[in-house]
């Protein structure tokens, strides 16, 4: 091969078989996907073997492709296997594509590389000025947050001031002189509900009907009274002993 | 816009990726010749005039620069609101109420220290200003309020900041949840 | 020239002032108005065509550069320090063309592995990024190009790659399909 024996004899100029194979197929001089396989074949061969009749160390990888070469070569020469798939000719297609595949990447590398680059070939404002975002804070406070903060300035500073609040309640002696005052009238089994006083706000009934409770357990207690309910939370009645 | 001659597009090109205004002689270098330059930066000069960017000649020297009238685009105000924090607040609040009040005081009333940054946080936002020195020893600077502080409460003056029995009044004496009353009325009357 | 508009001449002066490419939205931010941006840059830009400088697209972002036929007047020297290897510009090409795309579809198109030092070096000059992975066994990374690169190389999108409609149309930009392309490259072990 004339076109091969051109090509320099060295391996360490080539990146890896397909770089190699790329090599030989452009010195067929033709579009990519014309290329004759098995004159392909034939090239990458004779420049392996002449490598090797050099002496030069030849990697694993380029024996490794001369092999898949070879038979890719006899399956194209010898008659057809039907059963064989993928089929010689589909092997051969798939060379040529990944041979056009890396040479239009090789190209659109080269391209992108001559293109105008920034930085190298076309420039920006050498001295921008910039543009330049000042940032201001507007604190935020209102009215309330003010007068609250002396609030809570002022509760924290200023002695402490304890009032009691004067409460609605009933005391247990009020209950019990009126609880006996009344069963003193009754007759018969009376609900609890019935020694209520009449009127007054709820907190002061709720505080009467516990001290009346109380006042009606100490009086059992005594002996003066009897209790009766028929079940827990059932209405409690109270009858005078005496 | 008329597409100016090379050598115009070539000089226009040499001063806008300068890093530095030039003078002739420099344009000079770059462009290989001598000749047409000062008639070619007339030219740019007109064909600036009125734009975003103008060619000017300080000294010997040229430029691209921004157009003066368009300088304020190049700065961008942006304005963050910020709460201003518990301490800051309290700070201020004692200023209104006891104005003018030295740092001392302000810490005896808190019960706890001002940090510097708390007093200037305050002076930025304009709320607050020196007021002149107290004459007892070490004469330390008081702070007052300003208009500024009335304006941005809605306050006509300082007498409309509500005094210490109308605050207790509105509750803001007494911390107290009045939930919590509703729930326990063993707690109740326990006022401060 | 015919002074532009007050909108296109306060948009001109932002685009001149900015150190880097802007998109339409912080154009906006400065302008103080989202109204006519779009229009007032075909105007800058059919102003400046046939100028020294030109107004450009890349990506989303506009800026003014020399005018590349001016190269020679202005080209620094930098190729040391930018010289990319012959399997770093393969690399590069076949990210741009092929994105997103894994370092094994890399390594299938090339023939050799891809030596680690490749993509870091096309990334340190931010000009790639990983991109994701893809969800075939063993997740591998993917990687695409970055706004950065569309800049440096001029390119106002990835459709304005040399001649990719004409690969897309030969299939040469096709999927690569990694099981069969291992019928032949199983073995190479090769470095770059």
């Amino acid at each position: 091969m004339a076109d091969a024996d051109t090509l320099t004899i060295s391996l360490d100029s080539w990146e890896g078989p397909l770089d190699l194979l790329l090599g030989l197929a452009r010195t067929q001089k033709v579009d990519l996907r014309a290329i004759s396989i098995l004159e392909l074949v034939d090239q990458y061969l004779d420049f392996i073997a002449s490598a090797r009749d050099l002496k030069l160390e030849v990697a694993a990888d380029y024996l490794v492709m001369a092999a898949w070469l070879a038979y890719l070569k006899s399956a194209l020469l010898l008659p057809r296997d039907p059963e064989e798939t993928p089929s010689p000719e589909e092997l051969a297609l798939r060379l040529t594509l990944r041979l056009a595949r890396l040479d239009a990447m090789r190209e659109a590398g080269a391209r992108l590389m001559a293109r105008d680059r920034l930085g190298r070939d076309v420039f920006t404002r050498g001295c921008p000025e910039g543009l330049q975002t000042i940032r201001r804070t507007r604190w935020d406070a209102s009215l309330y947050d003010l007068i609250a903060a002396y609030g809570r300035v002022s509760a924290r500073s200023r002695p402490v001031l304890h009032v009691v609040r004067q409460r609605p309640v009933m005391t247990l002696e009020t209950a019990l002189s009126r609880v006996s005052a009344m069963l003193g009238e009754a007759i018969d089994w009376t609900a609890i509900e019935c020694f209520m006083p009449e009127g007054g706000e709820a907190l002061w009934r709720r505080s009467a009907l516990a001290s009346s409770f109380l006042a009606a357990l100490e009086l059992a207690k005594q002996g003066r009274i009897e209790l009766a309910q028929d079940a827990p939370f059932a209405p409690l009645y109270l009858r005078s002993l005496a | 816009m008329t597409p100016p001659d090379e050598r115009t597009r070539a000089i226009e090109a040499i001063l806008f990726a300068a890093t530095g205004p030039l003078a002739v002689a420099e344009i000079a270098t770059h462009l290989g010749e001598r000749e047409g330059i000062a008639e070619a930066l007339e030219r740019l000069r007109t064909d600036y005039a009125g734009r975003g960017l103008n060619l000017v000649q300080r000294g010997e020297h040229w430029h691209f620069e921004t157009a003066g009238d368009l300088a304020h685009l190049l700065r961008r105000d942006r304005e963050d609101s910020r709460k201003l924090s518990r301490a800051g607040i309290e700070t201020l609040a004692i200023i209104a109420y006891h104005e003018p009040v030295t740092r001392a005081e302000i810490e005896a009333i808190r019960g706890v220290q001002v940090a510097k940054g708390t007093i200037d946080v305050l002076m930025e936002a304009g709320w607050i200003r020196p007021a002149g020195r107290r004459e007892v020893p070490g004469r330390p600077l008081t702070y007052a309020t300003t208009p500024v502080f009335l304006d941005h409460f809605g306050l006509a003056s300082r007498r409309d900041l509500p005094g210490i029995d109308e605050l207790r009044a509105a509750g803001l004496l007494d911390p107290v949840d009045l939930a919590l009353e509703q729930v326990s009325v063993e707690k109740d009357g326990e006022d401060d």
